[in-house]
C-alpha cells in the first residue's frame, strides 16, 4: 500500500470503444444463430450448471458481444455442454456450440491465435 | 454545438433572487479550506454592492455531512435547519443566502418535504421549540451564494479590473465550470439552467470575458461521495472519480477550472496532486496541472482582489501562471506569511510553483 | 332506399381524417376536412419507408390522395377546428379565423405531435449536432444523404428507445407503441446502405406488437447483424470530434457501458397534439391522464365522445400504428352513419 | 422477524425515493459508484421493492448498500421518479439502528464517521473544522493544507478569518449554541442513532477481538474500520467469489 492507504480504482466501465470483440467474431462466424439470441434467460433458467455455480448463460452471451472477455475464462468452465439450454430457446440459438466455440475462442485468444 | 439549444434551457430555468438584506450561513468544507473565499464573497456583496448581509456568529453546520454519511437522521437535520430559519427569523431576514452546495441542497430537500408532508413541518416546529424554545417562519427566499453572485454578474463585470483574458494570447480563457450535484441534480427547478446545462457559472464566465470548456463528463460528480472520501479505505472512489473528469477535460486544454460546491473545488485540487503523487502525471495543456478556484476567487481575481489575500496560495495547483495570462501582478514571495508578515517557509512539492 | 345527403365536419386531414372522409363520402354524405396545415396526409407524409413491410411511404400517401379524390369531399387547407359545440339537432364547428359552421357530425381525428425531443435535455437535441431525432433521419433517407454534421460517413449509429415515452420527467408516461418498431426498421435501413456502420438499438423492452414486427426484430438481428442493448441512455454528450459519448447500463451484463456513436437517433414518440388539447379544451372533451382524448370506453365505445354526433378517430385518442388508424377511422365513420341515420 | 418494509416506509425518503422501478438502468449508467464498486443502484430498487423481508435483511447486512456516494444523479433522470440514492438513505438507516450494519466491512465504518464527523458537530458546531484535518492521516491533502495547518493562525488571519474567534470562518461555536444543538440531537433521535452505532460498533469489536475505546480514535477498532479493505469490493460477480472463498475453506 502506498502512503495514502488507498489506490486509484480500476473501472467496471464496459468501454465500447476499447474492448476486443475478436471472441464474438470467431463465434458469430461460426455459429451465426447467435446473433439472435435475445436474452430471455430461458437458457438460465434450465442451466443445470447453474443449479450447483453460479453460471449464467444468458450474461456470458451478453458479455461476448459487448468484448468483455475477462470473465470468460472462469464462465465457460463451468458449463457441463449437457444441451437442455438448447431444447429450450425459443430462438433456436445453438446454445451448446456456442459454448464451446467460446472455450475455443479464448483459448486461441490467449495464444494469440485470434 | 448549438448554443442556440443550450439558451433555450437557460431562458426556462430562471429564478427569482432576491435583491438585498440576505442572512448568511457558513460551509462546514468552505469555511475549513477555503475561509478566504467566503470572506471575499462577502467583501464582494457589501462593498462593491453594497448589499446587506447578516452573519449571526449563533449559527452552524446544517450537519450535512453527516446527514449524507448517514450518521444524522432527516428530522433531525430539518431541525437544526429549522434553527437556522429562527435565527433569521428573529433578524427579521427573510432571505437565506447559503454558502455550501451540501445544504443548499438540504435545505432545497427539505423545504420540499415540508411541501410534501406538512405534518414533518409541524412536528420540526414542535421540535425545535422543545429543544431550544426557538420558533420560525419560513424564509421567503432560499438561495445558494453562487446565483447572488450570478445574479450581480453583469454589474460585476462593469466594475471590474481584470477580465477572463489570456493577455499573453488575447484570447479569452477556458474555463471548465463544475456544478456540485446538489446544486441542481435533485431539484432541477431550483438551479438556474437547470441540471443539464446548468448556467450559473457559466453566466459569470462569460460576462467577465471568458470561454466556457463543454467537455463528456461535465455533468459527472467530483467524487466526493462522503463516506467514499471521510474512510481511507474509501478513498479510492473519490479519486477515480476526479481523474475520470481530468482525462476527459484535458485534450480542451483549460485554464483553470472553477466550482460552486466548495467540496468539489478542494478535490479537484487535491486530487491532481495525489494523482501526481501515485502516477506520475499531471494534468493542463503544458502538464502544469489546471488551477482549481471556487467562484468566490474567480470573483475576486475579476474585481481585482490580492489572491494572497483570498487564499489561492493555499491550493495545490498554484495560479502563478493563471495570474500572468490575466495581467495580475502578484508577488510569489508574498503567499506565504506570518501574521507579523515575515516569511514563512515554502511548502515543498506545490504543483505549478 | 334513399340516403339523406348529410354535412360531416372532420377535424384533421391526416390518415385518420381523410380515411374516415373517404368512408363517409361513398356512402353519399357530404365531407368536409379541415387541415391546419398546406397538405393532406399529416406526419406519414414525411416519412420514407413503412414498417414492417418497409414499402415505400408514398405508397399510403398515394393511397390517400386518391382518397379524397371524391366529389363529396372538400378538403379546406391551412384551416384548423377551435371549437366544437352542440345547438339542438345540429353542432356548429368554430374555426380558425373566427368563423363558425354548421354540421350534422363532427369527426375529430386531430392525431398526435411528436415528442419535443429538447425537452429530455440529457441527450443535447438542438444542441449537439449530431443528436437527431427519428423524423430527422427518416429525412435524411428522403434526401438520400446520410451523413453526420460535419460531413463524415458515421461509423456507429446509436438509436435510444422511448425518448418521450414511458417517462414521467416528461409527463408521458404512455407507450408511443411505434417507435421500437420504427428503431428496427430504421436500424435495417442505416445497416442496408452502410453496410459498414455498426447500429445500436438502446431499448428497454422490444415491444413488437403487431403482425410480422417480432419477425422483422430478428431478422434485424439475424441477416443484418443489428446490436440490442437493454438499458435507457442515461446521457449524451458531444466529444471533441464531434462524436456523441454515451452513458448507459447494459442491464443484462449488469455493468454501467460507454460508448461513443456518430449520430445519435431518438425514438421520439407520440403526444397529444397541441391543436387537440386546445379544441378538447374549448369544447369540455375529457382527455385522459395521457392527455389523449378519453372515449365513453376503452374496449366498446373508442370512438364515441360524451358529446352526441361528435366521433373520435385515430391517434387523437391513443398512440397508433396506420393499421390501426385506419381501421379505427373507418369504425369512427360507422359510427357517425349509424347517428346520422337514427336523426 | 419485524416487517423490515413497513419499517423502511415510515422513512419519509423511502415513501418518496420508491415507486415502481421497470429496471431501465438510467440509475446505473451515470452512478459513479457503480463504475468503481461492484454496484448496481437499479438492482437494489429491484431487490427492495420485492418487498421481500429476508431480501431486504440480505440487503442490510451486505456491503451493497454502503457504496453509493449520495451524489443523487440518479434522480435527476428516473422516468418512475424513484431516488435509489433515497431509498439507500432509508436502508442505512435502519442497518444501523438494528445493528446489522457492523456485520459488513463498509457497513462498520459508520463507526469512524460517528466518531470523527459526528462528534465534531457537538464538540465544534461544524461537521469539519480545519484543526481536525490532520495531514498526517490525510496525507492526500497535499501540501498546501500541511502549509496551512501547520500554520493556522498565521494562514487564517492572512484571508481575513481568526482561529476560534467571535465571528467569521473557523469561530468558535459558543456552548449556549452547543447545547441547543445538543438539545436537537436528544429530542429528534440524533442521540439514539449515534448511541445505537457506538453499541453495535463495541459489540463488533468484542467478536473480532478488537481493542475498542468508549472515546477518541487512538485504538485498534477505530484504525480497523478506517483502514481495512478485503479488496473483493469491486469484484465482478460477488456470488462466484464467495463460492471460491467457501470451496477453498
Amino acid at each position: 500500500m502506498n502512503r495514502f492507504g488507498f489506490h486509484i480504482n480500476k473501472s467496471r466501465l464496459i468501454d465500447y470503444d476499447t474492448s476486443d470483440r475478436k471472441v464474438r467474431q470467431y463465434i458469430t462466424d461460426r455459429e451465426p444463430s447467435f446473433r439472435v439470441c435475445f436474452a430471455c434467460g430461458g437458457c438460465t433458467a434450465t442451466c443445470t450448471a447453474g443449479q450447483h455455480a453460479s453460471f449464467n448463460l444468458r450474461r456470458m452471451n451478453t458479455l461476448i458481444r459487448r468484448g468483455e472477455i475477462a470473465p470468460l475464462r472462469e464462465e465457460v468452465s463451468r458449463c457441463m455442454l449437457c444441451g437442455k439450454c438448447q431444447l429450450i430457446c425459443p430462438r433456436g440459438v445453438n446454445t451448446r456450440n456456442v459454448v464451446a466455440l467460446a472455450a475455443e475462442a479464448i483459448m486461441k485468444y490467449d495464444r494469440n491465435e485470434l | 454545438m448549438q448554443l442556440e439549444g443550450k439558451k433555450r434551457i437557460w431562458a426556462e430555468y430562471q429564478k427569482d433572487i432576491p435583491d438585498d438584506h440576505f442572512f448568511y450561513v457558513r460551509s462546514c468544507i468552505r469555511q475549513t479550506f477555503f475561509a478566504g473565499s467566503e470572506q471575499v464573497f462577502l467583501k464582494i456583496m457589501r462593498d462593491d454592492l453594497g448589499k446587506d448581509v447578516m452573519e449571526d456568529p449563533r449559527h452552524t453546520t446544517c450537519t450535512g455531512i453527516g446527514y449524507h454519511g448517514d450518521v444524522v437522521p432527516f428530522e433531525t437535520i430539518s431541525t437544526v435547519v429549522a434553527r437556522h430559519f429562527a435565527l433569521a427569523t428573529e433578524a427579521g431576514y427573510k432571505n437565506i443566502a447559503i454558502s455550501c452546495v451540501t445544504s443548499f441542497g438540504i435545505y432545497t430537500e427539505i423545504l420540499e418535504t415540508w411541501k410534501h408532508f406538512p405534518d414533518l413541518l409541524a412536528k420540526t416546529r414542535d421540535n425545535l421549540f422543545k429543544a431550544t424554545g426557538r420558533e420560525f417562519d419560513l424564509p421567503e427566499s432560499i438561495a445558494h451564494a453562487s446565483d447572488i453572485i450570478y445574479k450581480f454578474r453583469d454589474e460585476l463585470a462593469r466594475k471590474a479590473k481584470y477580465q477572463l483574458y489570456d493577455i499573453t494570447t488575447g484570447k479569452p480563457l477556458k474555463v471548465v465550470e463544475h456544478i456540485g450535484c446538489h446544486y441542481a441534480k435533485m431539484f432541477p427547478k431550483h438551479g438556474i439552467g437547470g441540471a443539464e446545462f446548468p448556467h450559473v457559472l457559466v453566466g459569470m464566465i462569460e460576462s467577465w470575458g471568458g470561454e466556457v470548456i463543454d467537455y463528456p463528463e461535465r455533468r459527472h460528480c467530483c467524487g466526493f461521495g462522503f463516506r467514499q472520501y471521510l474512510i481511507q479505505a474509501n478513498r479510492g472512489y473519490s479519486i477515480s472519480a476526479s481523474r475520470k473528469k481530468f482525462e476527459s477535460m484535458e485534450p480542451y486544454k483549460p485554464d483553470m477550472i472553477v466550482a460552486n460546491c466548495p467540496g468539489c473545488a478542494m478535490f479537484m485540487d487535491r486530487w491532481q496532486y495525489t494523482i501526481k503523487e501515485i502516477d506520475d502525471v499531471t494534468y493542463g495543456g503544458y502538464k502544469t496541472g489546471i488551477p482549481t478556484l471556487t467562484y468566490e476567487e474567480m470573483a475576486g481575481l475579476v474585481m481585482g482582489y490580492d489572491p494572497w489575500e483570498m487564499g489561492l496560495q493555499f491550493h495545490n495547483v498554484q495560479a502563478l501562471p493563471l495570474l500572468r495570462k490575466m495581467g495580475i501582478k502578484a508577488d510569489p514571495d508574498k503567499r506565504f506569511l506570518a501574521k507579523d508578515g515575515s516569511r514563512l517557509p515554502e511548502p515543498a512539492n506545490l504543483i505549478n510553483s | 332506399m334513399t340516403v339523406m345527403t348529410k354535412h360531416v365536419i372532420i377535424a384533421g386531414g391526416g390518415v385518420a381524417g381523410i380515411e374516415a372522409a373517404g368512408v363517409l363520402a361513398d356512402m353519399g354524405h357530404t365531407v368536409s376536412i379541415l387541415e391546419k396545415e398546406g397538405n393532406p396526409g399529416g406526419h406519414v407524409s414525411k416519412w420514407h419507408a413503412l414498417f414492417p413491410d418497409r414499402r415505400p411511404a408514398g405508397e399510403v400517401t398515394g393511397y390517400l390522395g386518391k382518397r379524397i379524390e371524391n366529389e363529396n369531399i372538400r378538403f379546406i387547407a391551412g384551416t384548423s377546428v377551435e371549437k366544437i359545440e352542440r345547438h339542438g339537432g345540429g353542432l356548429t364547428v368554430g374555426i380558425s379565423g373566427g368563423t363558425t359552421l354548421n354540421a350534422d357530425a363532427v369527426i375529430v381525428a386531430t392525431g398526435f405531435d411528436l415528442f419535443d425531443a429538447r425537452r429530455k435535455e440529457e441527450y443535447g437535441y438542438g444542441i449537439y449536432d449530431n443528436v437527431i431525432t427519428s423524423a430527422d433521419l427518416e429525412q435524411m433517407f428522403n434526401d438520400d444523404r446520410l451523413l453526420t454534421s460535419d460531413g463524415r460517413v458515421p461509423d456507429r449509429i446509436g438509436f435510444v428507445h422511448c425518448v418521450g415515452s414511458r417517462d414521467e420527467k416528461v409527463c408521458n408516461e404512455h407507450c408511443s407503441k411505434v417507435c421500437c418498431v420504427t428503431a428496427v426498421k430504421q436500424a435495417i435501413e442505416v445497416r442496408e446502405k452502410l453496410p459498414g456502420c455498426e447500429v445500436f438499438c438502446f431499448y428497454m423492452d422490444m415491444r413488437m406488437f403487431g403482425p410480422f414486427y417480432e419477425e422483422l426484430y430478428r431478422e434485424s438481428q439475424e441477416k443484418y447483424n443489428v446490436n440490442y442493448i437493454r438499458g435507457k441512455v442515461s446521457e449524451a454528450s458531444g466529444t471533441m470530434k464531434k462524436r456523441v459519448a454515451l452513458k448507459v447500463e447494459d442491464t443484462l451484463a449488469g455493468r454501467p457501458l460507454k460508448m461513443e456513436v456518430d449520430l445519435l437517433v431518438l425514438m421520439t414518440g407520440m403526444e397529444m397534439s397541441k391543436s387537440g388539447a386546445k379544441l378538447a379544451e374549448a369544447s369540455g372533451f375529457a382527455t385522459g391522464i395521457n392527455r389523449f382524448l378519453e372515449s365513453t370506453d376503452n374496449h366498446y365505445g373508442s370512438n364515441m365522445s360524451k358529446m352526441k354526433g361528435v366521433f373520435y378517430a385515430g391517434t387523437c385518442t391513443a398512440p397508433m400504428n396506420i393499421t390501426d388508424t385506419i381501421s379505427h377511422a373507418r369504425a369512427a365513420a360507422v359510427e357517425a352513419v349509424k347517428y346520422l341515420s337514427s336523426k | 422477524m419485524e416487517d423490515l418494509y413497513a419499517r423502511l416506509m415510515t422513512d419519509v425518503r423511502f415513501e418518496e425515493g420508491l415507486n415502481a422501478c421497470m429496471n431501465c438502468g438510467v440509475c446505473t449508467g451515470i452512478c459513479p459508484a457503480a463504475e468503481y464498486y461492484n454496484y448496481d443502484p437499479r438492482r437494489v430498487v429491484d431487490l427492495v421493492q420485492t418487498r421481500d423481508n429476508n431480501i431486504i435483511l440480505e440487503l442490510l447486512k451486505s456491503e451493497t448498500i454502503w457504496y453509493c456516494g449520495q451524489c443523487m444523479s440518479c434522480k435527476t433522470r428516473c422516468p418512475r421518479g424513484n431516488t435509489p440514492g433515497l431509498v439507500i438513505m432509508a436502508l442505512r438507516k435502519v442497518s444501523q439502528e438494528l445493528g446489522y450494519f457492523t456485520e459488513s466491512e463498509k457497513g462498520r465504518q459508520q463507526f469512524a464517521i460517528k466518531r470523527t464527523v459526528g462528534e465534531n458537530i457537538l464538540k465544534h458546531g461544524y461537521c469539519v473544522v480545519s484543526y481536525d484535518v490532520d495531514p498526517k492521516s490525510h496525507p492526500e491533502q497535499g501540501p498546501a493544507w500541511e502549509h496551512y495547518y501547520n500554520h493556522l493562525e498565521d494562514s487564517l488571519a492572512r484571508v481575513g478569518g481568526e482561529l476560534n474567534g467571535k465571528e467569521g470562518p473557523t469561530r468558535k461555536i459558543s456552548d449556549d449554541v452547543l447545547q441547543e444543538l445538543k438539545n436537537i440531537f436528544e429530542v429528534t433521535g440524533g442521540q439514539d442513532l449515534y448511541d445505537a452505532i457506538e453499541e453495535a460498533s463495541e459489540l463488533k469489536a468484542a467478536e473480532m477481538n478488537m481493542e475498542f475505546k468508549r472515546a477518541g480514535r487512538d485504538f485498534e477498532y477505530f484504525r480497523h474500520v478506517v483502514t481495512a479493505d478485503n479488496g473483493n469490493h469491486q469484484v465482478e460477480n460477488e456470488d462466484i467469489r464467495r463460492e471460491e472463498h467457501a470451496a477453498r475453506r
